[in-house]
């Protein structure tokens, strides 16, 4: 009886007597989860215009967060480290469609998805021997990224945020109005829109099959970049960030493979319940939850809804 | 061919109702795919289903196999009646079917595929699996032995160890036709197994089908869109249409049925 | 004809009897079927047969009664053969592929009162003619697919009747009549007729006799060191007296097992799979061969056809010498094993004869060059000549005599002599008792003094007795100069070439040689796919002016090589054309045997003989044809006609 | 070229549905494991047969593992590392609680364990296809992880957290533990993974192979012949699991002799064995063998090749080139050959019997 009180009663007990905390958790979830969902935006740019599973979004991420550091070193100003970085990212975009995604196409997805597997180990072995393996700080200064935290008081308590946090916030919010711009008022958005339903129709637009691979996964190379910034300048940018990034596998599957908004809501979620889980559940069990619980939600919730939370429902025909 | 081949002898007599089908219904969503339709088939029989392109029909067998679970009616096989199928009750009771985009198994050689067909009929334990010796290897044997008895019906010993994915399309067929044969079906659906042939592979098919038939006895359900195939090939005809049955009976009743020639009106064939 | 008086078996069942005795353990017969070698012993096959035979005297066949047997090689037809002759009674097979109208003449000919055939499609075709044959009972089948719902009043399976055969063996009686009814059988006794399609008129029934079979049989087993631990293919026509030697008389006496393949798209498969120890085939079917390796090398990479040909060169240099146990350089000797190593011995083993340790060619003359190239691999491949008449044999070459341009010196107590016409005559063990029904056509191809006359123009090389056919004895003719004309060996020649799969020679009574050309098919769309030469059909590819050039350039090198034979270098040709269709049995145009029926081509593409003799550069023909399924139909075309290089004759005198 | 199958013809079925129905392969598979029994212990050192033959068997056991799942039933796991992992601690525990019995038998005991775990987290498998099983199969990984640290009754409550391998004796000779000789843990391992590998090959070779293969080629055609789905996908996961198990605890008790267990069996470890099937080809037990010997070997061959031809490389860089190396050459194979060494090795066998033709 002990344990199921622990388990069934206790949490819930004290996210009433503590809500100032019970709001705190949830904040830090959401902020986990702007993260998470950046990393899925990633995958959903690439699966939805071109039906690979890229893997390698994560490593992009770190990718991208350590060019910037790198050039930042190198004393450049940062808009041009930015730009600079957005060059890379294209380079990165382009030499991919070139080497890896041209001589695959039409081959089953499963060959592309573990064609991004090579991706990655590509990007972990140049990347830790041009940036070495050590983690990295983003210079956030140099950004103009607020500092420090704010504190609010709250149903009797307080809840602290960093500010850099809500930046984070507020940018991950920008940066996907402009996708939703992008998508929906330009035309090379259409193009993309159109590819994915399908390939003639993109065609029929003026842009070839390989553009559109070169703009998409340069679109997400540039959501890893920003990715990139707001976890360096939160923490640190390493290569142990790639199993983070792998979070954002729950957060697709919650939130379904082609939808933007998805991968949002999916994302905040996964960082909620698994920031809540750890705080309330997670003592009981020794602690560490957090690595596993975010699979777990969503395989939890796979069983019931396969398709995810903004998928049609998959009528099977033969 | 050996007896062991031939279907098991049960208590229904040639003429008596194998299969009936009452007001079944199937929706998807909203979406009307079957609307009320009642018929039924008759052992040994050659049953044809046409109607024009989305009536229903391929969903019709999906229903009969236990693939899709409609939303009202019942389904009686062999005495037996159900609300619904299950996909392995209806193998096991003895239904097989072929599929309309060839569904073999790509990888697998033509005798592995057919051999696929026993699964149900082996039934040596997991232990004796792990030595491929014994009791395991008997059996393959046993099995080996029917499923080259319908390599040899079907034609296509010299493919015997290509893998279908090789094949041209109405060699994937027969190949198809192969693997619903191996399960001693007592009822075998044959979605548009014609389909994309060309007229010489058209006639060997419907030369199989009929042969099936007589030989082995088996009672045939086909969706067919060659309707001229049909008339040929079948003993009774329900036509459906936007996923109600608009007529049944004989080739001839149907062909001169007034609102079977409405629907084709319009719709070439 | 020692051999004759020893013989204790001195027919077919009685050796089947002894071999069930002697070796009943050992395979007598496979056929690939349910994927495997199905194998059956010579005990089971003894018991088999008796079976049968029990059910076939049920149905009435007695001695002396005929049977058809129709189909491709099967166990279940051979058996059929062997039960026929327990009884007394003949069989005659039949060529499977015989259009129904061929097939009324020769049933009702032979009188046959059963037919034993393989499947639905010959008991269709017999059904289909019924009402012609009238001494026909019953037909037993091999394969009862598709005659389920037939009327069975007539039909039998033959996998039934074995059945029952076993049952009514139980009764002691039926058992002991049957033993007294092949003790019954004699030697003399005609043992099987086989029907010759002959190049001219209906086919005429031949005559074999069991004891001179065996004797035949046996004087080439001893000849060839054959035993019972060899295996063949068995694949030729039943009804050709190829098989019914090769298979048939000698696998009983020397009790080796024959292997009947699956289907006929599988032989190829088969052979490979079996790979016989023994092998007989048509120079036909050893053209196609090269004609397909040729091909398939076509599609291998640069270095790896560079290195092929290299070693085919080594081959023609050194190969036959080597198989001939002559001398050659030791330098020599290591290139040919290397080329053992990475060309001939792998090239052998995917055709299917690493373990041939004699291969036999007859029926027609073999272009030189073919029959080189085999032997240059090292197989030992001989010639033989020979003909139905004669259970085959005539002349035939033993190891270390074999040569491409002659058939060989006699074979063992065969007599031969040339009649002042030139032409080859003959008298051996195995020869025929003489055709069935047809008494003048007995005598007319006997001599008073009691030999065969072949119909071939032939004579003995002087150094070493081996035999030299010309050609068709009727068919050697004379150019209005008085040049030889022996058109067979001019089109041999030509048919060396992969791209050309048929040629009609003419010039006889006429003042130059000119030829009717086929194209090879398979090697000439090969040949155009690699070109970029497009073509809707055969038509149009055999009509292609880069086909002619290429053909024409064929033509000019065969007339270079006759030029340097004296006695040949005026049968150089001079127009040649590239027929717009196949030359077909179906439209009477080849034999059954695919020979070519030079008169019946002649009269029928008359127009275009008269243009290549008016030199005229192109004619229009338009001929009847039999499509696959029976129908027939017109197809006319206007064909292109060529002149060819002809080597002069001062350059001949000169080589001369 | 070296064929001579002119000849081998096959008059019953058990000879035509052999593994190895040609002569010649026979001979050659009889080279290989002579060469691999006799001639291997007898010239290789003790490096060359610790660092390089011990790890590859390892690694080949567990490839065939996951080929199994992946590549006969169509299942993509990133969890193989895990299931090693509890191969590994099972074995550990059986070992500490039954001290007395052979450590074989517990080596090959703890298969039955990690097919157990791997049976629980196969049933999402019926409801959840492709890369999203690719997920629910990360939660195992995760999870095992998660429990190897944080169980300390799975390491005995060691303070390191390590796995401590005592010597264990097989007919008195050591076999594990400090004490066994390379040569006597090697030959303790290739007899595992050829006995284990013959079984693998009887059972892919008949129904239950013809089943997954069924089930991952066309599931439905399967269902709807009656092949049972999920006892079909869960039986692909517990031989799979089996065979991780066995190679996990191979991994720890053969091959490092104890240690740091719960990083050994990390999300790397996956991927790894992952690209070994991808790389050896999906769907061929030989393949699973060339993807082992290529990804397992050559970290060593780079680390101790290229100094030996006189490139200096410090331990870091060879770190990363190993990481390009692989990357590039996943992305190489799935261009030029998707379907892997084996493939490869087919084609090359194909060109063989037929030579000297092409085709």
């Amino acid at each position: 009886m002990h344990v199921l009180y622990m388990v069934l009663i206790d949490p819930f007990v004290q996210m009433v007597s503590a809500p100032d905390l019970f709001i705190q958790t949830i904040w830090e979830g959401l902020v986990a989860g702007v993260l998470y969902a950046l990393i899925a935006l990633g995958f959903v740019l690439i699966f939805k215009a071109s039906g690979v599973f890229n893997f390698a979004q994560g490593m992009m991420v770190v990718f991208a967060g350590l060019t910037l550091i790198a050039f930042q070193d190198m004393g450049l100003p940062a808009i041009v480290a930015l730009a600079a970085s957005i060059g890379v990212m294209y380079l990165l975009a382009f030499s991919i469609e070139r080497v890896v995604l041209r001589p695959l196409v039409n081959q089953p997805d499963i060959i592309l998805f573990m064609a991004t597997f090579g991706i990655t180990y590509l990007l972990i072995g140049f990347g830790e021997m041009i940036f070495g393996g050590e983690p990295k700080e983003v210079n956030t200064k140099a950004f103009w990224l607020p500092q420090g935290s704010i504190e609010f008081p709250v149903l009797g308590g307080f809840v602290q945020m960093q500010k850099i946090d809500i930046a984070a916030a507020i940018i991950a919010g920008l940066m996907i109005a402009a996708l939703a711009f992008f998508f929906q008022k330009t035309r090379i958005g259409r193009a993309l829109r159109a590819v994915a339903d399908s390939h003639k129709a993109a065609l029929s637009v003026g842009i070839s099959l390989n553009q559109i691979w070169v703009i998409v996964w340069f679109a997400a190379g540039i959501v890893a970049l920003v990715a990139g910034i707001m976890w360096g300048a939160r923490s640190n940018v390493s290569f142990a960030l790639q199993v983070v990034a792998l979070k954002a596998l729950p957060v697709l599957i919650l939130g379904g493979f082609t939808s933007i908004p998805g991968a949002i809501i999916g994302g905040l979620i996964i960082g909620v319940g698994e920031k809540l889980g750890e705080f309330y559940w997670g003592p009981l069990m020794g602690g560490g939850i957090e690595s596993w619980l975010a699979y777990f939600i969503a395989l939890g919730f796979l069983l019931f809804r396969p398709q995810g939370l903004f998928g049609d429902k998959i009528i099977e025909r033969i | 061919m050996d007896a062991s081949v031939q279907t098991k002898t049960h208590n229904l007599a040639k003429g008596d109702t194998l299969l009936a089908v009452d007001n079944v219904s199937l929706s998807f969503g909203g979406v009307k795919a079957i609307t009320d339709v009642s018929f039924d088939i008759k052992k040994g029989e050659i049953r044809a289903i046409i109607g024009p392109n989305g009536a229903g029909k391929t969903s019709m067998l999906n229903v009969i196999n236990g693939f899709y679970h409609p939303q009202q009616g019942r389904i009686t096989f062999k005495g037996e009646t159900r609300q619904k199928m299950r996909p392995y009750v209806a193998a096991s009771q003895g239904i097989a079917r072929t599929f309309q985009n060839v569904a073999l198994f790509k990888g697998m050689t033509t005798l592995d595929n057919i051999m696929a067909g026993r699964t149900l009929k082996m039934n040596t334990g997991f232990f004796w699996q792990l030595w491929r010796h014994g009791p395991a290897m008997r059996e393959e044997v046993e099995h080996r032995h029917i499923v080259e008895e319908i390599i040899d019906f079907l034609e296509i010993q010299a493919i015997r160890k290509t893998p279908v994915g090789k094949l041209p399309y109405g060699l994937q067929k027969r190949v198809e036709l192969g693997r619903a044969l191996a399960m001693e079906p007592e009822l075998l659906l044959l979605d548009e197994p014609m389909a994309g042939m060309n007229l010489e592979e058209k006639e060997d098919m419907s030369r199989f089908i009929i042969d099936v038939n007589t030989q082995y006895g088996t009672t045939i359900a086909l969706i067919e869109h060659d309707i001229s195939v049909v008339m040929d090939l079948s003993d009774r005809v329900v036509v459906l249409e936007y996923g109600r049955k608009i007529a049944d009976g004989t080739p001839n009743q149907v062909k001169n049925d007034q609102t079977v020639i409405d629907a084709y009106l319009g719709v070439p064939h | 004809m020692e051999a004759a008086q020893a013989l204790r078996e001195d027919t077919f069942p009685k050796l089947l009897a002894r071999n069930a005795r002697v070796r009943g353990d050992r395979p007598a017969i496979r056929h690939k079927d349910l994927g495997i070698w199905q194998t059956w012993s010579w005990a089971e096959v003894y018991a088999n047969v008796r079976a049968l035979a029990a059910s076939y005297h049920a149905l009435g066949l007695e001695r002396g009664d005929t049977i058809a047997i129709i189909g491709a090689n099967r166990p279940k037809l051979y058996w059929s053969m062997m039960a026929a002759q327990m009884l007394g009674a003949i069989p005659v097979p039949v060529y499977a592929d015989a259009v129904a109208d061929e097939m009324a003449y020769v049933l009702e000919h032979a009188q046959v009162k059963l037919a034993a055939v393989q499947d639905q499609e010959q008991v269709d075709k017999i059904l289909s003619i019924s009402d012609r044959l009238h001494y026909l009972k019953y037909i037993a089948y091999d394969w009862g697919r598709g005659l389920r719902d037939y009327d069975h009043a007539r039909l039998r399976s033959i996998e039934e009747l074995i059945q029952q055969g076993r049952k009514s063996l139980q009764d002691k009686a039926v058992s002991a009549a049957l033993d007294a009814s092949m003790a019954a059988g004699k030697g003399a006794d005609t043992s099987v007729i086989l029907y010759t399609s002959g190049t001219t008129g209906r086919s005429k029934g031949v005559m074999l006799s069991a004891e001179r079979c065996i004797n035949a049989a046996t004087d080439s087993v001893a000849f060839d060191k054959l035993n019972d631990r060899d295996e063949v293919l068995a694949y030729l026509p039943l009804a050709w007296v190829g098989d019914h030697y090769m298979n048939y008389a000698q696998g009983l006496v020397a009790g080796y097992c024959m292997s009947c393949p699956e289907s006929a798209e599988t032989v190829q498969q088969d052979l490979r799979e079996i790979g016989p120890t023994f092998y007989f085939a048509p120079p036909r079917v050893f053209e196609s061969l090269l004609t397909r390796v040729m091909i398939r090398m076509e599609d291998a990479s640069a270095p790896k056809r560079k290195m092929f040909h290299y070693f085919i060169g080594v081959a023609k240099k050194y190969g036959e010498k080597i198989l001939n146990g002559e001398s050659v350089p030791l330098s020599g000797r290591l290139m040919y094993e290397l080329g053992n190593l990475l060309v001939y011995a792998p090239l052998k083993n995917v055709l299917g004869f690493s373990r041939m340790r004699v291969g036999y060619t007859a029926g027609e003359a073999i272009g030189p060059e073919l029959f080189s190239f085999y032997r240059s691999l090292g197989l030992n491949l001989k010639q033989l000549y020979g003909q139905t008449e004669a259970f085959l044999y005539v002349t035939v070459q033993p190891d270390g005599q074999i040569r491409a341009d002659t058939v060989g010196p006699l074979a063992p107590n065969v007599e031969v002599k040339i009649s002042p016409e030139g032409e080859v005559l003959f008298k051996s063990p195995g020869m025929f008792l003489g055709y069935f029904r047809d008494e003048d056509r007995t005598a007319e191809t006997l001599t008073p003094d009691g030999f065969i006359k072949t119909g071939d123009a032939g004579f003995f090389e002087p150094q070493s007795g081996h035999l030299k056919i010309i050609d068709r004895a009727k068919d050697v003719g004379k150019l209005a100069n008085g040049d030889l004309f022996p058109p067979k060996y001019v089109e041999n020649k030509l048919k060396f070439y992969p791209n050309i799969k048929e040629a009609v020679a003419f010039g006889d009574q006429r003042d130059a040689v000119t030829c009717f050309i086929n194209i090879d098919i398979t090697a000439v769309g090969n040949w155009a796919e690699r070109n970029n030469v497009v073509y809707g059909s055969y038509q149009e590819l055999a009509g292609h002016p880069l086909v002619y050039d290429m053909i024409a350039a064929h033509v000019n090198e065969v007339n270079r090589s006759l030029a340097q034979e004296p006695m040949m270098a005026g049968a150089q040709i001079k127009r040649f054309l590239i027929l717009h269709k196949e030359l077909d049995a179906d439209d009477g145009e080849l034999t059954r045997t695919q020979k070519v029926r030079r008169g019946f081509i002649a009269e029928r593409y008359q127009p275009l003989i008269d243009a290549l003799y008016n030199g005229s550069q192109e004619a229009d023909i338009s001929t009847e044809v039999t499509f696959e399924d029976g129908r027939k139909g017109m197809i006319s075309a206007r064909v292109k006609i060529r002149d060819c290089d002809i080597v002069p004759v001062s350059a001949r005198s000169k080589a001369a | 070229m070296f064929y001579r199958e002119a000849g081998q013809f096959k008059t019953t079925y058990p000879s035509d549905m052999a593994v190895f129905p040609i002569a010649q392969d026979r001979i050659g598979l009889g080279l290989i494991l002579a060469a691999a029994f006799i001639l291997i212990p007898l010239f290789a050192s003790d490096f060359i047969l610790s660092s390089v033959m011990i790890p590859f068997l390892v690694f080949s056991l567990a490839a065939i593992g996951l080929n199994i799942l992946t590549g006969y039933t169509g299942l993509i796991s990133l969890g193989t590392g895990a299931f090693m992992g509890v191969g590994a601690y099972a074995c550990y525990k059986l070992m500490t609680i039954f001290p007395g019995v052979n450590i074989i038998i517990w080596i090959i005991s703890a298969g039955f364990f990690s097919a157990l775990v791997g049976i629980i987290f196969g049933i999402p498998s019926l409801r959840i296809k492709g890369f999203y099983l690719a997920v629910a199969t990360l939660a195992a990984q995760f999870f095992l992880q998660w429990c190897f640290v944080r169980i300390p009754w799975l390491y005995n409550y060691n303070a390191s957290g390590a796995i401590e391998v005592g010597t264990r004796t097989l007919f008195g000779i050591p076999i594990v533990g400090p004490n066994a000789t390379p040569e006597a843990r090697y030959y303790v391992m290739l007899c595992i993974v050829v006995a284990l590998t013959w079984i693998a090959s009887n059972i892919v070779h008949g129904k239950i192979g013809r089943s997954w293969m069924a089930v991952r080629d066309m599931d439905i055609a399967a269902e709807l012949m009656g092949i049972k789905l999920l006892d079909t996908k869960l039986l692909a996961f517990a031989v799979s699991s089996f065979y991780a198990g066995v190679a996990g605890a191979c991994m720890m008790f053969l091959w490092y002799g104890g240690g740091e267990a719960s990083d050994a069996f990390n999300i790397n470890q996956s991927f790894l064995i992952l690209f070994m099937v991808i790389i050896g080809g999906l769907g061929s037990l030989i393949g699973s063998f060339f993807g082992a010997a290529f990804i397992s070997i050559l970290p060593t061959v780079l680390k101790f090749g290229l100094p030996a031809i006189g490139i200096p490389l410090s331990g870091a860089t060879a770190e990363h080139l190993i990481h390009i190396l692989v990357g590039a050459l996943i992305i190489f194979f799935l261009i030029v050959e998707p379907h892997g060494l084996a493939r490869l090795w087919q084609i090359g066998k194909q060109k063989l019997r037929m030579w000297p033709f092409p085709y």
